[in-house]
């Protein structure tokens, strides 16, 4: 594959308008290098930047972990279970 | 048993379930839909979602969290997703321990970890829109 | 509600009647039976005794001094009194609460009072004898 | 009536051998004046004595509390519920 498949979930799936998109690269970057091409396309999510975490292939992830191709990110807005 | 359910959790059977014969202490935490009423409008239900199977994950996480800390002989979370009614458990959390320190410590740890790791997100649904808890999004007009 | 039963106790009933849609919480505490072995020989039930009306009275007291500790939307405590076989409930306590440090807080010191303040007495029945808790007197050898 | 009825519980009804008694007064007495009298008939209950709280007419007791005729003494080894 590709790219990066990005899923997006609560309030920043809201802010996006969007489920699930992919971002294109081919060669391993780091979330932090993945982010502004994210916040681009959908520029909804800009304001809530302080407030994402993020996690790769479903575990927590820092803005320097890598990312590659295949690789699935999720955007987390604060968790509200419970 | 950690489990993510989209039907009412059965609070009896799972509290039952966790009785054993070395255990003399059972702590049970259960989280019900709260109604809160703001300027003239009300909370008619709530709705969860996860990232799954991330949250299935962290879920099992924080059991074995407790089985590091505590002298623990059972533990059960389960969490609805999707739509709960006000008065509705969204969140059941079960401890078993010989004694009941470790019950009681264990079962407020559970709760808390899951409002801090847990990918899952709430909306309150209101009669005149929905906000995402926790980051003051949607579509009501005090969310904006 | 505050009661002495001589029958065993509908855990999952009692708590879904503290379900209300004004409290987020609700904090469970169940005492079972719990079993230790000695010697070779080991515990067959527990058998409880109160002095009534007192013990009631003391049960509601309980309740008196949660509603002016904490805000909470209802308690609940019932004991049994009788015979109580291994894993069984002796006691169950439900407290509901519109937070949760207050459900935790009252369910714990509710058990604590219990066995303050309750006169309430258990003995085991061993397969070679009993021995009243907290007295060591009994018919047990290991009791003398 | 002419007596205090007397009632004993757990390890103290074990060790008097009766769950219930009558001690004849015919004044109001003290709990300390009214414990030598039973200690005397029951002698088991002896050694127990300082584990013991009292109760006059369902209510916690100290040794200086009155106790009249007609009133209700309960003896209350130290209690195990939960």
């Amino acid at each position: 594959m590709n790219g990066v498949k990005v899923l997006l979930f609560g309030a920043a799936a809201d802010r996006a308008g969007i489920r699930q998109t992919e971002v294109p690269i081919d060669h391993t970057a780091t979330l932090g290098e993945l982010w502004p091409v994210l916040a681009d396309q959908y520029p909804g999510l800009m304001p809530m930047r302080d407030t994402l975490a993020f996690a790769i292939n479903g575990e927590y992830a820092r803005m320097d972990d890598a990312v590659s191709p295949g690789d699935e990110v999720a955007v987390l807005p604060p968790v509200s279970g419970g | 048993m950690f489990r993510l359910v989209e039907e009412p959790i059965d609070v009896g059977t799972l509290i039952t379930s966790a009785f054993r014969p070395d255990c003399g202490a059972v702590a049970t935490f259960v989280g019900t839909t709260r109604i809160d009423e703001s300027s003239g409008a009300s909370v008619e239900y709530l709705e969860y979602e996860a990232y799954r199977p991330m949250a299935d994950r962290k879920l099992e996480e924080i059991g074995a969290e407790i089985g590091e800390r505590w002298e623990v002989g059972h533990v059960s979370i389960v969490h609805r997703l999707g739509r709960v009614d006000p008065g509705e458990p969204s969140v059941v959390i079960v401890v078993a321990s010989p004694r009941r320190s470790p019950a009681f410590e264990a079962s407020r740890y559970a709760i808390e970890r899951i409002k801090e790791i847990v990918p899952i997100w709430k909306r309150e649904v209101w009669s005149d829109g929905y906000v995402w808890v926790g980051s003051q999004v949607g579509t009501r007009m005090l969310a904006k």
